[in-house]
C-alpha cells in the first residue's frame, strides 16, 4: 500500500469532503495552499489572528448551514477561544433542543518533546473531555487521522481533533480507496495477554516500541488506541483488562484529572474489570508541572519507554 | 422612506406585543411560576422591532440575555416561547433553554445567549453563510453596551470590516451593564467611534424612537443587500427593570433617570403619535391590545397546559444525528 | 460561636487581609459595596465586562508587587479568561524560574441547581487542576471559606477559589479570631466505618445528610472533604479507604474526566488502598450533559441524596 | 529635545548590540546548539532602543515572542540571556523559558510571551501598580500588528484610556503575522485609529529610525510620567528573517519588500549619520563592534559552559514561597 504523511493523509481527508460538499469553508490564520488553489479563496479563508472569532463564526456559519473546519494550530490558542468552544459549541445543540446542526471540525495540534516551553507544550484533551457535547478526536496515524477526520467530515456536530505535533511528519500506510473509522471504536494496535496498556497519542508508538522490546522477555502487551476519546471505546479496555488482569495508562497530558484518571475511573469502577484486576493500575502521564525549555528536564517531565517499561514491570508485581 | 398607514400600526403592535407578552410573563414570575435567570426588555422594545420589520425570514439574526423582543419581532411562536421560559416540552428548545436560550432556527432567529458579547463572533459566521450564498441576505446582532467591552467585539468588528461582510451590528445601548454605567466602563466616549475606526458605516439613533429606528434600519439594511459591507446601529435606550427579575443586587441606578426615560416609553409615544397622526384610534388600539392579550394569555395557558419534560429527556438533544 | 453566612465569611477574610496590606487590590465586574467604601476606589475597582483583561491584570499587578483578589462572578464567564488563566497564570511562576512571586487570589461561582441552564451551570474544576500551576480551593461552609481565604491571601501564588453558587448564603459558626486553614488538608467532615464517601462542593452537605439518615440504619459513612483541589490531601482519602474497603465519590460536576475520576484514579493507584478495596468504587456525578434548564430535566443531571444512597449501597454489595 | 553625541552613540551601540547578539545566536541556532522557537528581532532593534532609552529600572515592561531587543535594551545581562536561550541553569529562568521567556523582574523586564496579545492585560496590570504607587513610574508593552487583531488588545486600550493608566503601547508594526499581510487581517487602515477612538493619544513613526523613535517616546513618556493617561506609539517596521528561525513554512512575504527594508537597516542609517555628523568614525565604530562582540562572545562561551539543569530541577519552582 502507499506510504503518505499524516499530514497529507489529514489535508486528503479535507479535500475529499471539500470536493463533495460545497458548503464547507475553512478557517485558519495561515493558508493551506493546496486547499486555496482548489477551492478558493471565499471557502479557504486566512483569518485574523482572532481564534476565538473564527471559532464563534463556525458556530454561526453551522447555524446557517454550512460545515466548518477551523484549524486553530497549537492547542495552546485554542485557550483564548475556549468561551466560543465551552459555553457554545459544547452546548449550542442541547441547549437549543436540538432544532439545528452544527457541522464543525476544530483541529489542534498537542503535545510537547520540542522545546516549546510550558505554553506552546500542552495537550489538554481532558479539559475539553469535561464539558459535555464535543466529540473527540485523538489520531495516531496516518491512516487513523484521514479515517477518523472523513467521519467527522460528515458527522453533524462539534468535533474537535487533538493531533500530536510530533506526528504530522510520521509515514503509513493510507488506502486510495475511500474508508471511515467510527467513533467510539478503539483499536487494539498489538493484540497481547498479559498487561493491557491503554496509550494516547503520541504515546501509542511508545507503547508499541515497548511491547516489541518486552515480548523479547516473553512479556506480551496489549497495546490499546482508544482513537476517540468522547465518545469513548470503554468496552474494548474493559474486556482487555477482565483477560490480562493488568492496567497501565500511557499519556504525555499531565497526570491530574487527565483523560488517564478517567479511564482507570472508569475500569476500576466497573465490576466485572474491578473483579479480574490483580494489581494496582499505573499512570505513566506527564508530570504535574509546566513543560521546561530545557531538553534534561523536558526529557524528565514527559514520559517514555523506561517509564512505561517500569509502570509494566510494576503491575506485573516485579 | 415614509411608512405607510399599516406600516406604522405593525411596528406599533410589535412593540405592544413584546410589552404584553413581558409584562404577563413578570406577573407568573412574581407569582413563582417561573424560575431561572429572566432579563426584561421592557423600555427597548423599539429597537428590535424597527430592525427586524426590515429582515425577511432568510436574514438571520443573533441575539443576547435579553432576547424575548428579538424573537417576537422576528416572527416566533410565543406559545412555544412562552413554552420554553415555562420549561415545558412543547417550548422551543423542549425545555432545555429557558428564557436566555430561546431559539427559532427556522425563522432565522440562531438564538438569544447568556454570555455578554459571544453572539458577535457567531453572528459574524451567520454572515459570512450569507456572503457565501450571495442572495443579499444579510445578519443581523443585537448587543448591548456591555459587550461592547469584551475583546470578541472588536474581533468581529475587525473581521466584519475585512471581509464587508452583510453583518448589522445593532448596539443596544441602555447606559448600563447591570449596576455599572458606561461612563464607568467604556473609555470611548461614543461608542460608534470603535466601528469608524474600521471604516464601518453607522448611526446613532433614538432607541426609543421606533420610526428613527426603522428608518436608520432601512438604509443599513439595503446597504448590506448591496454588498457594501457591514453597518453599526447604535440605539440608545434605557431598560425599565432590575438587570433581571429575580437579581439579588439592589439596582443602583439614578432613580429620576429612570424616571425620566419612563416618560419617553417607546410604546406610549408611539401610541401618541399616531393618535394624533389619525392612524389610530383609541378604539383601535383597545382592539389591538385585546387581541395581543388574548394572544399572549393563549400563549400562556398554552404553557401551563404543557407537560414538563420527563426527567430521562434530559438525555436527549447532547449530539444532532 | 456566632453564625455568619458563607459570602459574609469570604468578605472578612477579604477585609482582615486587605487591612493588613496596603498593597492590595480587588477587581471585578460589580462593585462589592463594603469593600468600596472602607478601602476606596483606588483599590478596590469596577472593571468593564473583560474577564481576560482583569485576570491579566492581576498577574500584572502581582508581577509589580501587588496581590490581587479578582472576581469572575460564574465560572462560565472564567471561560473568556482562560487564555490569561491557563497559559499565563498557572506558568508564570515557573517558566520564568520563579524569579518572581504571583499572588493573586482568583474567586468564581460554580454548580447547578438554581435553573441556570447549560452555560450558567458549570463546575470546570477539573480543568484548572489539569493545568498545573495554581491552587485549587473548593470551600464548603463559612468556617471554611474564611479559613482558607485566609490562607489563599497570604499565599505567594494564583489560588482559585471555586465557591457553589447555592452556598453563599448558608449560615455556619464562624470564630471572631483570626484562623487559617492549611492547603492540602481535607476535613473529615464525619467519621465513620463503613464507606468512605469523598464529597466535592455542594455535595458536602448532601453526602452528610445521607450520612445522618443511613447511621439511623446502622451504616456508617466517613464522609471527607478535601477543601483544596490542589494540592489534593490524598493521604487522607487513601488512609480513610483502607480503613473503609470502599469508596464513594460524589461530584455535582460532569463526571468524565471530573475530580471524581482522579480521586478514583489516585486511591485505586495506590497499592495498600487496592490491596483493602472490598467493592469497586462508584461515582456519583453530574451526568455528561450539558445542565438542562428544566427542574425536572437539571434534578435528574444533577447528583442528590438518592443517588448517593443507591451509591452506598452499591459499594456494600447490595 | 536634542540628542546629547553620548546619547547617540548609546543609542547606536544599543542597536549594535541587539544586532551581534542575535546573529551570534543565529549562527549557534544553525549550528544546532540551540533548539526551540526563536523569534528574530534582527530590522526592528531601533523601536526597543529608542523607547526604552527613556525607562528607568522602576518603569516595567512587557514583551512579546521576538523579546531578545527589549530585554538586552533593559539592560539585561547577556550572559544570562544567552544561558536562558541554551536552555542552561544560568540561564534567568534557569532553562525553564527559553528564548520566548525570557524575564529579569528585577530590572522590570516583566517577560516575553508566546500568546499573541497576551502581554497586553498584564501590562495593563503592571501600569496600575505604577498608578497605585504613585511615584510617576511607568509601564511600556511592545506588541506587533498581529497581536492588535486579538480581542485582548481592545480590552487593554479600553482599561487603559478609562483608567488613565500610565502605559505606552508600543506597537512593532512590521507589516505581517507570520505570513499574513496587516491589510488582509486588520480592518482598520491605519492601527492608531482603534486607540484614537479610545481617546488615547498616538503617533506613527518610521520604527526604523531609531531618533524619531526615541524622541515620539521621549514626549509620550514624559506624559504618562504626568499622569495625563496612556500614549500609542506605533513603530513601522520590517523582520528580516523568517517568523521563527526553524519554521518549516516557507517565508511568502514578497523578496522585494524585503529587499526594501533591507536597505532602511536601522543599525546601519544610523551608523551612516553618525558617520556624516561625525559623531563617530570607522575607527569608533570597529573599537565599539569589537567591544560588542567580545561581550556577545562572552555570553555564548558563559552559555556554553554553563551546565545543564538536572532533569530534577524541573520539579523546583512550580510554587513560589
Ligand atoms: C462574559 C460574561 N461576563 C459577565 C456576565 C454577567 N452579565 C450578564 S449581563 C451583564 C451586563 C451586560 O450589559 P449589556 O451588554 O449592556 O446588556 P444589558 O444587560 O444592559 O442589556 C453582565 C455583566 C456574563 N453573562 N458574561
Ligand atoms: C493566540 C495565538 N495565536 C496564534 C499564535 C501563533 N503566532 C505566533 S506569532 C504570530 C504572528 C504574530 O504577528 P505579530 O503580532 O505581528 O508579531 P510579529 O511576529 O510580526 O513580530 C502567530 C500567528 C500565537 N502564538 N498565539
Ligand atoms: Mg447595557
Ligand atoms: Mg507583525
Amino acid at each position: 500500500m502507499r506510504e503518505i504523511t499524516y499530514d497529507q493523509a489529514a489535508l486528503e481527508a479535507i479535500q475529499e469532503e471539500f470536493r463533495r460538499d460545497p458548503r464547507t469553508v475553512h478557517m485558519a490564520t495561515d493558508l493551506p495552499p493546496e486547499l486555496r488553489q482548489e477551492f478558493g479563496s471565499d471557502r479557504i479563508r486566512v483569518t485574523p489572528i482572532a481564534e476565538n472569532n473564527f471559532v464563534g463564526a463556525s458556530i454561526g456559519l453551522a447555524g446557517s448551514g454550512f460545515r466548518t473546519v477551523a484549524n486553530i494550530r497549537m492547542a495552546t490558542f485554542g485557550f483564548v477561544a475556549l468561551d466560543q468552544m465551552m459555553n457554545h459549541a459544547a452546548k449550542i445543540t442541547y441547549m437549543f433542543g436540538g432544532q439545528a446542526k452544527f457541522p464543525i471540525l476544530y483541529r489542534m495540534t498537542v503535545g510537547g518533546g520540542f522545546q516549546g516551553a510550558a505554553e506552546h507544550s500542552i495537550s489538554p484533551y481532558s479539559m475539553y473531555m469535561n464539558v459535555p457535547g464535543l466529540k473527540i478526536l485523538l489520531p495516531t496515524t496516518p491512516y487513523d487521522v484521514k479515517g477518523l477526520l472523513k467521519t467527522a467530515l460528515r458527522d453533524n456536530n462539534p468535533v474537535v481533533s487533538f493531533e500530536h505535533f510530533l506526528l504530522g511528519g510520521t509515514i503509513g500506510e493510507v488506502p486510495e480507496k475511500e474508508y471511515f473509522i467510527p467513533f467510539g471504536k478503539a483499536d487494539i494496535k498489538r493484540k497481547g495477554t498479559d498487561v493491557t496498556v491503554v496509550a494516547l497519542a503520541k504515546m501509542v508508538h511508545e507503547a508499541l516500541a515497548v511491547a516489541e522490546e518486552l515480548a523479547g522477555k516473553g512479556i506480551s502487551l496489549e497495546v490499546i488506541d482508544p482513537r476517540t476519546l468522547i465518545p469513548f471505546d470503554k468496552q474494548t479496555v474493559i474486556r482487555s483488562v477482565k483477560k490480562t488482569g493488568r492496567l497501565v495508562v500511557v499519556d504525555e497530558a499531565c497526570q491530574t484529572c487527565g483523560a488517564a484518571a478517567e479511564i482507570i475511573a472508569f475500569t476500576t469502577s466497573d465490576k466485572s474489570a474491578f473483579g479480574k484486576l490483580k494489581s494496582a493500575p499505573v499512570r505513566v502521564c506527564g508530570m504535574d508541572i509546566p513543560i521546561p525549555f530545557s531538553p534534561p528536564m523536558e526529557k524528565f517531565a514527559l514520559p517514555d519507554k523506561k517509564k512505561i517499561i517500569r509502570a509494566v514491570m510494576n503491575v506485573l508485581g516485579d | 422612506m415614509n411608512l405607510s398607514k399599516k406600516q406604522k400600526i405593525d411596528l406599533f403592535n410589535t412593540m405592544l406585543t413584546i410589552r404584553r407578552f413581558e409584562e404577563r410573563l413578570f406577573d407568573e414570575f412574581y407569582a413563582g411560576s417561573i424560575t431561572g435567570f429572566v432579563h426584561s426588555y421592557i423600555g427597548e422594545e423599539a429597537i428590535a422591532t424597527g430592525v427586524i420589520a426590515h429582515l425577511k425570514k432568510e436574514d438571520r439574526i443573533v441575539s443576547h440575555h435579553r432576547g424575548h423582543g428579538h424573537c417576537i419581532a422576528k416572527g416566533a411562536d410565543m406559545k412555544r416561547m412562552m413554552a420554553e421560559i415555562y420549561g415545558r416540552k412543547t417550548g422551543y428548545c423542549k425545555g432545555k433553554g429557558g428564557s436566555m436560550h430561546i431559539a427559532d432556527f427556522s425563522i432565522g432567529m440562531l438564538g438569544a445567549d447568556g454570555i455578554v458579547g459571544a453572539g458577535l463572533p457567531i453572528a459574524t459566521g451567520a454572515s459570512i453563510a450569507a456572503q457565501l450564498e450571495g442572495k443579499g441576505n444579510v445578519a443581523a446582532v443585537f448587543f448591548g453596551d456591555g459587550a461592547c467591552q469584551e475583546g470578541e467585539f472588536h474581533e468581529a468588528l475587525n473581521l466584519a470590516s475585512l471581509w464587508k461582510l452583510p453583518l448589522l451590528f445593532v448596539c443596544e445601548n441602555n447606559g448600563w451593564g447591570v449596576n455599572t454605567s458606561i461612563g464607568e466602563s467604556f473609555g470611548a466616549k461614543e461608542i460608534t467611534r470603535v466601528p469608524d475606526a474600521f471604516h464601518i458605516a453607522h448611526k446613532t439613533v433614538d432607541g426609543n424612537d421606533v420610526e428613527r429606528v426603522y428608518q436608520a434600519a432601512e438604509k443599513a439594511v439595503a446597504r448590506l443587500r448591496k454588498g457594501s459591507g457591514p453597518f453599526f446601529l447604535e440605539c440608545k435606550t434605557y431598560r425599565w427593570h432590575k438587570h433581571f427579575l429575580s437579581d439579588a443586587l439592589p439596582d443602583l441606578r439614578p432613580k429620576n433617570e429612570l424616571e425620566a426615560w419612563k416618560k419617553k416609553c417607546p410604546v406610549k409615544a408611539y401610541e401618541t403619535k399616531l393618535l394624533k397622526q389619525g392612524i389610530l384610534t383609541p378604539k383601535k388600539i383597545a382592539a389591538m391590545n385585546a387581541k395581543i392579550m388574548d394572544a399572549v394569555e393563549e400563549a400562556n395557558q398554552y404553557a401551563l397546559a404543557s407537560p414538563f419534560p420527563k426527567p430521562q429527556d434530559a438525555l436527549q438533544d447532547i449530539y444532532s444525528k
